[in-house]
């Protein structure tokens, strides 16, 4: 089995999808001949031809709208969004339409779409290519929304997400396109959605969080271990729906959580989660639930960036701070 | 200076406002027995409307957005389009949408406020009404892009009004259709207002056909009171659609008679006298006029269809007002194929009458 | 002192604020000649003219960019969308450029504008016409969110939201358009921003709610009095920046708190209300934080809208819910 | 069938590829100190541009979009343009940002990842560049109408390329502009491609230009690489405009010589032999010769003036690298005219490092 980064997991998904059903489809700007400002489309239109890859004119409404168009007509399409700070304009879409299609009609129609985008900073890249509005989209009922932490998620959910008969928003953190490799089957195995999973178990504390966070997570479970703290690192992996049960189970067992999202804190991800362990897993805490996110303001441009993203040293601080005596 | 390109917009007509006939008729058309099926169906979509109406006055339909003088549009659209077609429709295409063969029932349904309205027995795959404006069209160019890879001669036809034209996910979807060549016809049911916005202050295009050369396609525009002329040039486009021609827009030029909706008081923004004036334009009179005048139609056919019609139209609402109303839990049987683990607690609450949210 | 309903009091706010400031423009679909469809502009045009008041295209994403425009040029522009649903084109103009304009240019260009759309249910209104999901546009920092829950609110809230030097999203509950009328003395006066009220003390509960749902939970709070459970009701007007002190005092004297709003619980706001509870306000949590909202579906058309949406019972139940021994 | 509209665009140029004059020069621009002035201006943006990547290539630069060949657009804009003037640029006009007064080491400093390369000494009013692909295009419309409110005779130039003639906001802005009758000018830098997606796949409009069409007034093309065609047109389109009688777009024919940015690699999708074409069709080339061979520039002239480039450059780049680092507290300070009472806390953490997020 070879070793692949979450980028290559993404491109080895998508040509997996596109051989094994000739209903899915590839579309959006520079996604063909360039395979993708990332490369996470490299190859496809080589492989798969013109009718099945589609460099789509630059609108991004467009873009998801056309993809629900194919999709009520029973393709597959996978959409692209070069980066999330320019799904805006998609946002009508996907929540007026590709969300509300098969309730609108009593399942007459239905919109097995999955729009991709790169999410997430840490990257100096320029403006607006480095937010993360996932809560945003979670919000919204009717979408699913995915954010894989790993090269074999990435691979797995992406797979499960093109197969799901819904709409799925898949957001690929850029910050670790690249950063590490697994190694993966290209086996066609998908991941479940609608599951988090527990990547690291612990007794004294539960770190919540998605996507390039799940690196800095784990990072600073094992820094806690050192100090002899298990930290629990949970992998929520959807968002919506959530797995509400896989989160509180880990609450009843540490009684501590740390919520880890990059996204600003205020009205974040990162809310819900609190919220749902404020309500149905209160009697459990034994610490205020702790939340470590971007902060209220606007990301700034690459060289104040490291101030904004949440690191290591802040995890840390806050799960000790959950662990200190009130 | 020299010149690199050059454009024109072309107007049809056939029939006047007095049903005077001002060029020959285009051949498929020139047959009073078509012409006879397209004068009932205007009757009919009139007849559907104004019972609507009176629905919605007596608290039996929810806000209702009336076709009164539009029926030419969807009566010679619906005459243009096969069976095998897909239709996206804005929300005041009634007349085209029976056209299509939708029930009344299921219109009543819609309008009364129930999703199940938009779950047509035929045809399965024409698109519900887009209540957001313009949201819809880049749905035609998705499922034009459909028939187009799978090498069916189908064309999507995306309906909208005057008002949408300033919309830009009208245009995206026109520039992508027309980019990629796609089996798409886009329609405007030009009725000349947008609520209380009248058409000059839409935009400041002389005509609203030529927002398809921005798109690099050819627009057209029509006298859309003439149902002869919007059938056969929307047929002309649908002709060149399906034979991998790509897409056209037809502008049909007609008036709004009637308020936008049953909440809005038109009196408010503009005058009686012009809403006098199209009424004299409207497309009834002149078709009816045209055919009486050759013999194919006259006042016992018209009584006797308007019967007919009436009788269709007090089953239609006969069945919506006794469909049993759905089951609460069918707020969550239809938003995903199947219900999420996480949600099916709050299908129990809601099915419980929302006595525990917990 | 005369009384109006909320509507009325836009009207008069709007009306006073361009008399008192030449810069204030209103801008939107059929807010001129129509008066807007629910008559919130109503006599505007006729009093200031076409100079001032613009009846634009249908055309929600100019609509709010032209208002940018406008108020980098240091006008005051008021644009109305005509209802939250078709909000949604306009988002990518308020997330990558009103919220940012002042910090992009370190403060060169600023954006006074107010964006008002009526939001929310239970007024029978066809698709798209009853959602509210006001918590998508609380996450975008730089923006503020303003919900009045009652005519004098609404007069002096959007006062105040006009005079702002920043970007103001304004949200009118329109199912109490009409419902109620308070005098108001239309004096000019605004009402704070950033700050949530009491309207009702209480010792034995906190609810905790915006717009259209605090006459629920005024009404709930009366028929709990009944039972002899007395609950503080809070309104939290502004939700970005969100007046955290005003309710951790209030969970502070009750220990209990119900939140209330009509959007989908899942990531709504009173997620982040719950999350800050849970964090800062957990020490005095004497039962779980319990949130009344609407379910996580799409939002039904009128037939079944009366399910959806919270009602006096649901609130009383969770209330009660939260009073009954653990 | 009748004709109800007609549509022309032209194409302007005044030298060609080798610098020879096609036809008589507009009066204010046969002017060899105005030509000279404008070479410097190019050759003064090209400097600064290979400064620029190379800045990027040693990592004190972040990612950057070169103007390579482009210049004439920017320089002939600038030279239409008023200091009063407004402009909203999108992301690779740097010649243009230069040509209105702002520093080089704004510039730099922006493409370094620093917000106070926006807050411009000078002009105080254009816009910041705009990372949205025509995101700005309707703020241009609010700004002239701010202009036509006030009865000032200036306008709003919104430049932005090919690949955001495609979008709904550019559409929706032109359209609002046109029935509105707004003091702005729009300006396509059409550099053949948007990333890798060439002008043929973006539009099956024959010019751009004709996008005009769809809202209602006037679109020119002009040969981009023209300094002295695009000076003029857009002069008349502005002065047009300054006269209250309404927008104008003019599309710039150009070429984008280098990568789409400094982490493009344009060779994935094009041809060498493409470019190479390109090369001989430049801005700077044809004007250095047609000024070259009427004695007002030459080998001398040149050198001097791209060593004063290049110390203006240098010393630009001193004073950008020199620039003390923004304090942590300064991502609160610009949020919002006064800090909210609820974000004291956190603008207090990021004082501390991140130290308490509480
Ligand atoms: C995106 C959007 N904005 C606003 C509305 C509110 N609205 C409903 S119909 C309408 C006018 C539509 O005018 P037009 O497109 O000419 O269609 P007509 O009503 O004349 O059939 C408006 C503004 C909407 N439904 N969708
Ligand atoms: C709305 C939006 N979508 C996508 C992008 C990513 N992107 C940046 S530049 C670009 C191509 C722009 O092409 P064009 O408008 O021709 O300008 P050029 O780069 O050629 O100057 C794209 C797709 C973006 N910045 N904004
Ligand atoms: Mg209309
Ligand atoms: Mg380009």
């Amino acid at each position: 089995m070879a070793e692949h980064n979450l980028l290559e997991a993404v491109n080895l998904a998508l040509k997996r999808a596109m051989a094994e059903d000739p209903r899915v489809l590839v579309l959006g700007e520079d996604v063909g001949v360039d395979g993708g400002v990332f490369r996470a489309t490299d190859g496809l239109l080589q492989a798969y031809g013109g009718n099945r890859v589609f460099d789509t004119p630059l609108a991004e409404t467009v873009i998801a709208g056309v993809a629900i168009g194919l999709a009520a007509q029973a393709f597959r399409p996978v959409a692209e969004i070069q980066f999330m700070g320019f799904i805006y304009p998609a946002i009508d879409q996907l929540v007026n339409h590709a969300s509300r299609l098969r309730n609108r009609t009593r399942g007459r129609l239905s919109c097995p779409m999955v729009l991709r985008a790169p999410y997430g900073g840490g990257i100096h890249a320029p403006e607006h290519h480095s937010e993360s509005t996932e809560a945003m989209l979670a919000h919204v009922p009717g979408l699913r929304v995915v954010i894989p932490s790993s090269p074999r998620r990435a691979y797995g959910l992406l797979l499960a997400a093109i197969r799901d008969p819904d709409p799925v928003v898949f957001l690929e953190p850029k910050r670790i396109y690249r950063t590490f490799k697994e190694t993966l089957a290209d086996d066609g195995e998908a991941w479940p959605l609608d599951q988090a999973e527990i990547l690291r178990p612990g007794s004294d504390v539960t770190l919540i969080g998605w996507g390039a966070m799940i690196r800095e997570c784990l990072t600073a479970a094992e820094q806690l271990a050192a100090d002899g703290i298990e930290a629990e690192v949970v992998d929520v992996a959807t968002l919506a729906p959530l797995d509400t049960e896989t989160i509180l189970e880990s609450v009843q067992r540490t009684g501590r959580v740390v919520i880890v999202h990059e996204a600003a804190g205020n009205a974040g991800y990162g809310a819900e989660i609190a919220a749902r362990i404020a309500d149905q897993g209160l009697y459990d805490l034994e610490a205020p639930v702790r939340r470590v996110t971007g902060y209220d303001t606007v990301m700034p441009l690459p060289r104040l960036e490291h101030l904004y993203m949440p690191n290591v040293t802040r995890i840390i601080d806050a799960a000790q701070d959950c662990l200190a005596p009130a | 200076m020299s010149l690199v390109a050059e454009f024109t917009v072309d107007h049809t007509a056939y029939l006047d406002a007095e049903g005077k006939q001002v060029q020959p008729l285009p051949a498929a058309l020139d047959d009073q027995g078509v012409l006879v099926e397209l004068l009932k169906q205007m009757l009919l979509a009139r007849c559907f409307d104004t019972k609507a109406i009176e629905l919605q006055r007596t608290g039996q339909l929810g806000t209702y957005a009336s076709c009164l003088g539009q029926e030419a549009v969807g009566v010679g659209v619906g005459h243009a389009m096969r069976t095998e077609d897909v239709l996206l429709p804005a929300f005041r295409e009634h007349a085209l949408q029976l056209a299509r063969g939708v029930h009344m029932t299921e219109l009543f349904l819609y309008w009364g406020g129930d999703e199940r309205g938009s779950d047509f027995a035929v045809p399965r795959q024409d698109f519900p009404v887009s209540i957001t404006v313009g949201g819809h069209a880049p749905h035609a160019a998705g499922v034009a892009l459909a028939f187009k890879l799978r090498g069916e001669p189908r064309v999507a036809v995306c309906m909208f009004g005057d008002g949408a034209t300033s919309k830009g996910d009208v245009y995206e979807a026109m520039n992508l259709a027309g980019v990629w060549q796609l089996p798409v016809v886009f329609v405007v049911s030009n009725n000349q207002w947008a609520i209380s916005t009248p058409r000059a202050e839409q935009s400041a295009a002389a005509t609203l056909a030529q927002k398809a050369i921005a798109a690099g396609f050819r627009g057209e525009q029509v006298d859309g009171n003439d149902v002869i002329a919007v059938a056969h040039v929307v047929g002309e486009a649908m002709a060149h659609a399906r034979n991998g021609k790509g897409p056209r827009l037809v502008e049909c030029l007609t008036y709004r008679l009637g308020d936008h909706t049953t909440v809005d008081d038109a009196a408010r923004y503009r005058s009686d006298e012009e809403v006098s004036r199209a009424w004299h334009e409207e497309p009834l009179r002149r078709l009816r006029s045209f055919l009486t005048g050759s013999g194919a139609w006259g006042q016992e056919t018209e009584d006797d269809w308007l019967q007919r019609c009436s009788d269709e139209v007090n089953q239609a609402v006969d069945d919506y007002l006794n469909l049993p109303a759905r089951a609460p839990e069918t707020l969550f049987d239809c938003l995903f194929e199947t219900l999420p683990e996480g949600l099916v607690a709050q299908q129990q609450v809601v099915m419980t009458g929302g006595a525990d949210d917990g």
